[in-house]
């Protein structure tokens, strides 16, 4: 599916992410775990085109995407859910989610879905983005990406800002996605969930990959190790 | 010396109709880290707001402060509710990012300098902004501009530059969002630690740093208060369960 | 030691002007950049034509006149400034241009103190006389007087004032009260505008309702476009209600749109189709330079006469020098294309023929009274009583 | 009354006069920030589209019927041009656009000057838009009725866009937040050059247009865009509703002051009246609020 | 924490250096013409001090420098004016501007105007005390970024305006003909020598004023003002007190440059501080780099000389070489002229200073 073979990235001439090599296969959840700063973010900006790559390549099931320019990469079955709980604030709900069903062929089904998946939306549809509270901003952004129907969702921190209740949801969406056929990209610090949920695991450093694996037994303790030091 | 150290009367706030605070009664004691928890939407940021003068509200806030008495907050503007002593973060952290550590606590430390201080320049730094610098572990950052700190490390220097600025009533919006395990601690043993003179009021979502560090709980649900207590009372009572933690196995089922 | 104090009487400074060579400068200081260039460009035109005329016969005093040309920006300051470099640095002999009153007023200090000479050949509000300066346009009696004599003759007996709001306008708009005042014509409104406004319809719904007999112009430029098409569209004709401009000629006729302003009046010295030699020479020279669809003017006209009468100071003197040249002006005529135009040396302004035109569907206009004869300039309107309050003891 | 009336009509057509510079700036400033100094000029390249269009086909009434959606696309065009060499550049750096095309404007000014000749030049009025109709006693001018017009549908159609057609969905995310646009698989590149081919070719619109009433020079388009960017910052950046509100509202205030006292102290009312307004909606008439700091 | 104390040498050597050039080199190689025009091209170099600090370091565009530029003109040019009058025909009497005009009677405002202290009172404080009002009323308000730029402006267009309606201050031709300057005949060449020396001096005094508020606890925080002012407020500071103090001192320099400015050029008219010669203020801070000390000062020197050697080289197509200047530096050296050097040393590239946008 996704394929990072030497990536570094970073901003202005100073790279943050350095040499990454991952791989995230079909219906596969890998998780990706770091301190703050560790460059996750990074990471997942250079993967959706936001930050050019400045060394190695991009493949999305064997096309090369690292000069494709971002809504392209939508195009082509990418989905990101960036962090920090964004949307457009300026839009109501509706036209949020509207937006991204637009030009598609059942779009009003795809929202009505999503809707279904979070019903707290459903009441907010005409109010204001901008003026939903954190966690209604979250679960809008997620419904978003899931309306153009990716085949690769790329999730920054999805729970972080949520009502536990809801993020017990959200994961149950995330393994429910992968489930049917999705897969995923997930920067997640809740470690029990990332592990629970994800096939695969890495771990980022100061920008490069410290430990990776898969997430069966003794993951966990490889994970803490990596992280600590 | 649990003493009130602000008390919210009936707090009410309406966007045009629509109240997403309705008539909450909430008290800040010193001494405690008090969790503000509930749903997304249930009104929490909008409390902050209004107790910070951003949002119009009706209802009364007062601040007790030993020595001058009790104030009343409403209708004052932002700068003067900050001089009070009442400080307040974001659900971002909001840093200067073109000065140093040093001189975002600086400032922060000089809302009450005369103008004559102001157009000099600064020979030393003053005592409390290199204690709190230690307080918050970035006494190595001293001279980092702000802008390339640690998302963490950011919310440190948020909460630094209110301790300096002598507030004595914190307002945390999600102070650990995207911190990782190690980090939480450490923050939720700053907030111990500076709570110890201070009101300290924390909105949050992660369960077990509140089950951690919480003294007191209060619960905000449709703008409203629905449970106040103890972490046990409030993570017992079935209203909350149903509306915010979940039932217990989903909770349970994923914490660390 | 800090210069000279009040009262002190101070050197000027020196003139570097080189006439050692076979060839003499002189300025074109004209707007062309800003607001004004669409009415500058076309002076500097005229005062190419007339330097090049002069050259191909020889020259002045055997001399070529080389012009040195700079952009006055449409800015005061920026006429100041430049005027300064032209004399000082470039060391011309004398400096053609200039068009609104404020940059002739930016300029005057400029050629007082350096003692040069500046030729300045728009109509303008009077009230002014310097050494320094040859004011080759009109001044108020050679245009604004006559206008009002026209409409009086004509049986004018009420007047609608317009104009855009600086000092020409104002100063007309003076003289025409203290005018009316004394003729017995009523002066029903005055209305300015912001130079270059567009917004006429409350002006003009005014004018209409007030009813005057007339309507007396002096707006300025690209408002002239606006305000007649408005005029127009109210329902008002020159039949009706004649307007009297005085700062509308050929080249504005154009802009405006013949259809929204024919039949309509203007004053000035000199129209193209005035008949004369020395103007069927002017217009064809001109057009033969410029292109067959270019129109003359009046201001231009007065650019090109000004550097012949220059020329022939100079002649006259035998010199290029400021103070012979100011020694000789007095009497020093030119067959210019308005006809016989001789310079008054007491006041340096020139004696020039008042013509009131009407705008005929050819975008020219044509002459449907005159002077008889060219009129004395009278800048402090000393010859007239009613005028008494108006001017200052000079 | 017929003062009333006349006054009542005279802010209507100045205020729709407004509306009409203003719109595209409602577009390139109101929506994409970007403070393009240039757009006088673009409204003076449709004024000398009109012109240029009318020496061609001659007939007064065919010509602006032609030169009203060429001027579009001739603004327009200016307006992509602009956007892909320079703008395109410099969208994290709004105050600086206002520099750069500044510089622009003076160079096309200049242009102007040295195609069309510095003097203004003629664009007829067609035979049926000339003269007036009586409306309750005051005679109104027809080419302002067809510029009120044209204002009403230009206004509508742009609204309309904006609010209920995916296009519009589009340039208002975009606006928002780029990135974010980008991950939802818009092409901001896309919208931004539309967006401001859109923008640009309204002050195209506007130059068509403004022939009917004024002149057309070099400096002609300088004239109103002072008046336009106040509209579009009395009536809150990229809200069309409050550019409606506040053109004619300027406009309106402008004729009353032209009434009682001078025009030109009308400008120094207007600007007074402004002042005082945004005492009391610092953010312009209709705004949208967002929680956002900053 | 070095970066904090360090007391940088290099601004005193560069002082004396620039305090050299200007006393010193400037008077022996310029001819008196030239002078006269650096002496000129200085005032707008004070102009550009304040706006660096206004807007580089406050984020305050402000489109609007014209207008106090033109009250310090104005006031200086009236007593000028009354200085003259009273010089040729008495004191008291009427200036020669508005007996053209059909003045006959002093208007009771000019009447202060005759003394000399009391001008140059009002030029320190009128045009300051309007700054502080208007930046009070609009910065409590918080309107900011666009909407402050775009209302300054409306403010130049409106003054300037309102200028050439007032025919007791000359109208549209505006106050010329100065014949004295406190006393000193303004047309010896050694006098016009000392007003260079004027202008040079005011201008090393506003750089200074400028090095001590940008070096002092308030510059730091009218830059975090810039950056974050919701956050300022919210450790207990009115943002826009601070703001307005930067404002004021933006328009008391402008102020002051107005009125050296008018007898070095001879005539002040509402032609020079309306909204093009605003927007030209701002340009040369652009060019030479906003967010610097010296980039305003080296920009506008270089605008404006520019403008003139173009002008003349170029009568007629100056403008063109004029729009492309502002253009290409402005799109392609985001922090200036003075940002050259920075990239020469390729210091890292911090975050661009952030945007004073909205
Ligand atoms: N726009 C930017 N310009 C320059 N440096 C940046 C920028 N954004 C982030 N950085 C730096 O890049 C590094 C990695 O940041 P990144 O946001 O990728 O971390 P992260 O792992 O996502 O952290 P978090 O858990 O806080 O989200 C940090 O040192 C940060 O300061
Ligand atoms: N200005 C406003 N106008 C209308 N509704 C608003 C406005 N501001 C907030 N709201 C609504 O008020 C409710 C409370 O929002 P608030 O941000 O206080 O929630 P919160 O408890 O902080 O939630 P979260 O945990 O998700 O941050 C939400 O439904 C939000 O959409
Ligand atoms: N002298 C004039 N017409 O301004
Ligand atoms: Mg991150
Ligand atoms: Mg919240």
């Amino acid at each position: 599916m996704l394929t990072l073979r030497n990536l570094t990235c970073g901003y202005g001439r100073t790279p943050v992410v350095h040499d990454v090599n991952l791989d995230v296969g079909t219906d596969q959840v890998v998780a990706v775990m770091g301190h703050n700063g560790a460059g996750k973010t990074t990471l997942l900006r250079a993967v959706v085109g936001l930050l050019p790559a400045m060394t190695g390549t991009i493949e999305l099931d064997g096309r090369d995407l690292t000069r494709t320019p971002t809504h392209r990469r939508i195009a082509h079955g990418m989905a990101y859910v960036p962090q920090g709980q964004q949307c457009f604030a300026h839009l109501t709900a509706g036209e949020n989610l509207r937006l991204v069903a637009d030009g598609r062929k059942h779009g009003k089904t795809l929202i009505d879905e999503q809707l279904d998946r979070f019903p707290a939306l459903r009441p907010l549809q005409n109010r204001q983005a901008g003026l939903l509270s954190g966690g209604q901003r979250q679960q809008l952004a997620i419904a978003r990406a899931l309306i153009t129907e990716p085949r690769l969702l790329i999730l920054d921190e999805p729970t972080e800002g949520i009502q536990p209740n809801v993020v017990a949801e959200i994961e149950a969406a995330i393994v429910d996605l992968a489930r049917s056929g999705l897969s995923v990209l997930l920067v997640e610090q809740h470690l029990g969930f990332a592990l629970q949920a994800a096939a695969q695991y890495a771990v980022l450093r100061s920008g490069r990959v410290a430990s990776h694996g898969a997430t069966g037994a003794g993951a966990r303790e490889r994970v803490r190790e990596a992280m600590a030091i | 010396m649990n003493t009130i150290a602000l008390t919210c009367t009936d707090i009410t706030v309406d966007f045009d109709g629509f109240k997403a605070v309705n008539g909450v009664d909430l008290e800040l004691a010193r001494g405690e880290v008090h969790f503000l928890i509930g749903p997304n939407g249930a009104g929490k940021t909008t409390l902050v707001d209004a107790i910070t003068g951003l949002t119009p509200y009706t209802g009364s806030v007062t601040k007790d402060t030993p020595g001058t008495g009790a104030v009343e907050l409403r209708g004052k503007k932002v700068h003067h509710i900050a001089r009070t002593g009442i400080g307040r973060t974001f659900q971002t952290a909001t840093v200067f990012d073109n000065l140093t550590v040093a001189q975002n606590l600086d400032i922060a430390a000089g809302a009450h300098r005369t103008p004559w201080t102001l157009l000099r320049r600064r020979r030393h730094l003053p005592e409390t902004v290199t204690a709190t610098m230690d307080r918050i572990g970035l006494t190595g950052h001293a001279d980092t501009p702000a802008g390339i700190l640690a998302h963490g490390q950011k919310q440190w220097l948020e909460i630094g530059m209110l301790l300096v600025g002598d507030a004595d009533v914190l307002l945390l919006d999600e102070p650990i969002a995207g911190m990782g395990h190690d980090e939480r601690e450490t923050t939720g043993r700053l907030l111990h630690d500076i709570a110890a003179d201070r009101a300290v009021a924390v909105v949050e979502h992660d369960m077990d740093f509140m089950r951690a560090f919480a003294s007191r709980v209060t619960v905000l649900h449709a703008g409203a208060v629905l449970a106040t207590g103890s972490v046990d009372d409030v993570s017992t009572d079935p209203r909350v369960q149903a509306v915010y933690l979940g039932t217990k196995e989903t909770a349970d089922a994923h914490t660390a | 030691a800090c210069g000279s104090r009040a009262g002190e009487e101070t050197q000027a400074a020196e003139s570097c002007v080189d006439t050692s060579g076979d060839t003499v400068k002189v300025g074109a200081l004209n707007s062309l950049s800003g607001t004004m260039a669409i009415s500058e460009t076309t002076v500097r035109d005229a005062i190419y034509l007339a330097v090049d005329e002069i050259n191909a016969a020889g020259g002045v005093l055997d001399k070529k006149i080389e012009i040195v040309a700079e952009d006055g920006a449409s800015e005061p300051t920026v006429f100041a400034e430049k005027a300064e470099k032209l004399i000082r640095e470039d060391c011309v002999a004398a400096v053609f241009g200039g068009w609104t009153s404020a940059s002739r007023k930016a300029m005057l200090p400029v050629f007082e103190d350096n003692d040069s000479l500046l030729y300045y050949p728009v109509q303008y509000e009077g009230l002014e006389a310097s050494e320094n300066i040859f004011y080759t346009g009109a001044t108020t009696n050679q245009q604004i007087i006559p206008a009002l004599d026209y409409l009086a003759e004509t049986g004018v007996k009420s007047l609608y004032l317009v104009g855009s709001d600086y000092v020409f306008p104002r100063t007309a708009n003076a003289i025409i009260n203290a005018y009316a005042e004394a003729h017995g014509i009523e002066v029903l409104g005055e209305d300015y505008v912001t130079l270059g406004s567009t917004e006429f319809s409350t002006i003009v719904n005014q004018v209409k309702s007030a009813g005057a007999d007339a309507v007396f112009n002096t707006l300025n430029g690209d408002s002239n476009v606006a305000f007649f098409r408005e005029y127009a569209n109210v329902g008002l004709t020159a039949e009706q209600m004649p307007v009297m401009s005085v700062s509308i000629a050929e080249e504005e006729v154009g802009g405006i749109g013949v259809e929204n302003i024919e039949g309509q009046l203007a004053a000035w010295n000199y129209y193209q189709t005035v008949e004369s030699p020395a103007n069927a020479a002017f217009v064809a020279a001109f057009k033969a330079e410029y292109g067959a669809d270019r129109v003359t003017s009046d201001p231009m006209e007065a650019a090109y006469t000004s550097v012949h009468l220059w020329a022939a100071t100079a002649e006259k003197a035998g010199s290029f020098a400021v103070a012979d040249i100011q020694g000789a002006a007095d009497g020093v005529s030119f067959d210019a294309p308005e006809g016989t135009v001789v310079i008054d040396g007491a006041n340096h302004h020139v004696t020039k023929t008042a013509r009131i035109g009407e705008i005929s569907a050819d975008g020219l206009l044509h002459t449907v009274w005159e002077s008889e004869g060219a009129i004395e300039p009278d800048p402090f309107l000393d010859g007239y009583d009613w005028a008494a309050d108006l001017t200052v003891s000079k | 009354m017929d003062l009333l009336v006349g006054q009542l009509f005279t802010g209507l057509s100045t205020g729709s006069i407004l509306l009409l510079a203003a719109l595209g700036l409602s577009l390139t400033f109101g929506q994409m920030g970007v403070i393009n100094m240039a757009h006088g000029e673009f409204i003076m390249a449709g004024c000398y589209t009109a012109y240029v269009v009318q020496q061609i086909a001659g007939d007064a009434g065919v010509s602006l019927l032609i030169a009203l959606p060429l001027g579009f696309a001739v603004g327009g065009a200016m307006g992509l041009v602009l956007e892909a060499l320079l703008i395109r550049h410099l969208y994290h750096r709004p105050l600086d656009t206002l520099l750069v095309t500044f510089g622009v404007g003076l160079i096309l000014q200049q242009v102007a000057r040295d195609v069309f000749g510095a003097p203004a030049v003629n664009v007829s009025v067609p035979p049926a838009l000339r003269g007036g109709v009586d409306l309750l006693g005051v005679t109104v001018p027809k080419t302002r009725l067809f510029i009120m017009g044209l204002a009403i549908v230009a206004v509508t159609a742009v609204a309309l866009v904006l609010r209920f057609t995916p296009a519009g969905r589009r340039i208002r995310a975009v606006v928002g937040n780029r990135d974010l646009a980008e991950t939802a698989g818009i092409s901001s590149r896309a919208v931004d050059a539309g967006t401001f081919f859109i923008g640009s070719g309204l002050a195209g619109v506007a130059g068509v247009a403004l022939t009917l009433i004024g002149s057309t020079s070099p400096t002609t388009g300088q004239s109103y865009l002072v008046d336009a960017f106040l509209v579009v910052v009395a009536g809150g950046l990229g809200r069309i509703k409050g550019a409606v509100v506040a053109a004619v509202a300027l406009g309106a205030t402008q004729a009353v002051f032209e009434t009682y006292s001078t025009a030109s102290l009308a400008k120094v009312g207007v600007f007074i009246v402004i002042v005082v307004f945004l005492q009391l909606r610092p953010q312009g008439l209709f705004t949208l609020r967002t929680r956002s700091l900053a | 924490m070095n970066r904090f104390f360090a007391s940088r040498p290099g601004t005193w050597a560069g002082f004396a250096a620039a305090a050299a050039v200007l006393f010193g080199l400037a008077p022996l190689v310029l001819s008196g013409f030239r002078l006269g025009l650096l002496a000129q091209f200085l005032c707008y170099a004070i102009v550009a001090v304040g706006i660096g600090l206004a807007w580089g370091r406050g984020g305050m565009l402000t489109l609007g420098q014209g207008v106090f530029f033109g009250m310090g003109a104005y006031l200086m040019a009236m007593h000028l004016k009354m200085a003259d009058a009273a010089f040729r025909n008495g004191p008291g009497a009427v200036p020669d501007f508005m007996e053209l005009a059909g003045i006959r009677e002093l208007p009771a405002y000019w009447a202060p105007f005759a003394s000399p202290v009391f001008t140059i009172a009002a030029i320190l404080l009128l045009p300051t005390g309007f700054a502080v009002l208007l930046g009070l009323a609009v910065f409590k308000r918080r309107v900011k970024g666009a909407y402050f730029a775009i209302l300054s402006q409306a403010l130049a267009g409106a003054f300037a305006i309102l200028l050439i309606g007032q025919q007791s201050l000359g109208g549209f031709n505006g106050l010329s003909r100065f014949r004295y300057f406190f006393g000193y005949n303004l047309d010896d060449p050694v006098n016009q020598q000392m007003l260079y020396y004027i202008a040079a001096g005011v201008l090393l005094a506003a750089v200074a004023i400028a090095l001590q508020l940008r070096r002092s606890r308030y510059g730091e925080l009218l830059l975090a003002v810039r950056d974050a002012e919701a956050r300022v407020r919210f450790l207990g500071y009115d943002a826009a007190n601070i703001k307005t103090v930067a404002y004021a001192t933006a328009a008391l320099f402008a102020s002051v440059a107005g009125a050296v400015f008018v007898p070095i050029v001879g005539i002040i008219s509402p032609a020079s501080i309306g909204i093009v010669p605003s927007i030209m203020f701002l340009l040369g801070v652009a060019i030479g780099g906003r967010a610097t000390l010296l980039g305003p000062v080296l920009g506008a020197l270089a605008v404006y000389w520019a403008q003139t050697t173009l002008s003349e080289q170029f009568p007629s197509g100056w403008v063109y070489a004029q729009g492309l200047l502002f253009v290409l530096v402005i799109a392609l050296l985001p922090g200036g002229i003075a940002s050259i050097t920075a990239l020469a040393k390729r210091i890292p590239t911090k975050r661009a200073p952030a945007e004073a946008a909205a």
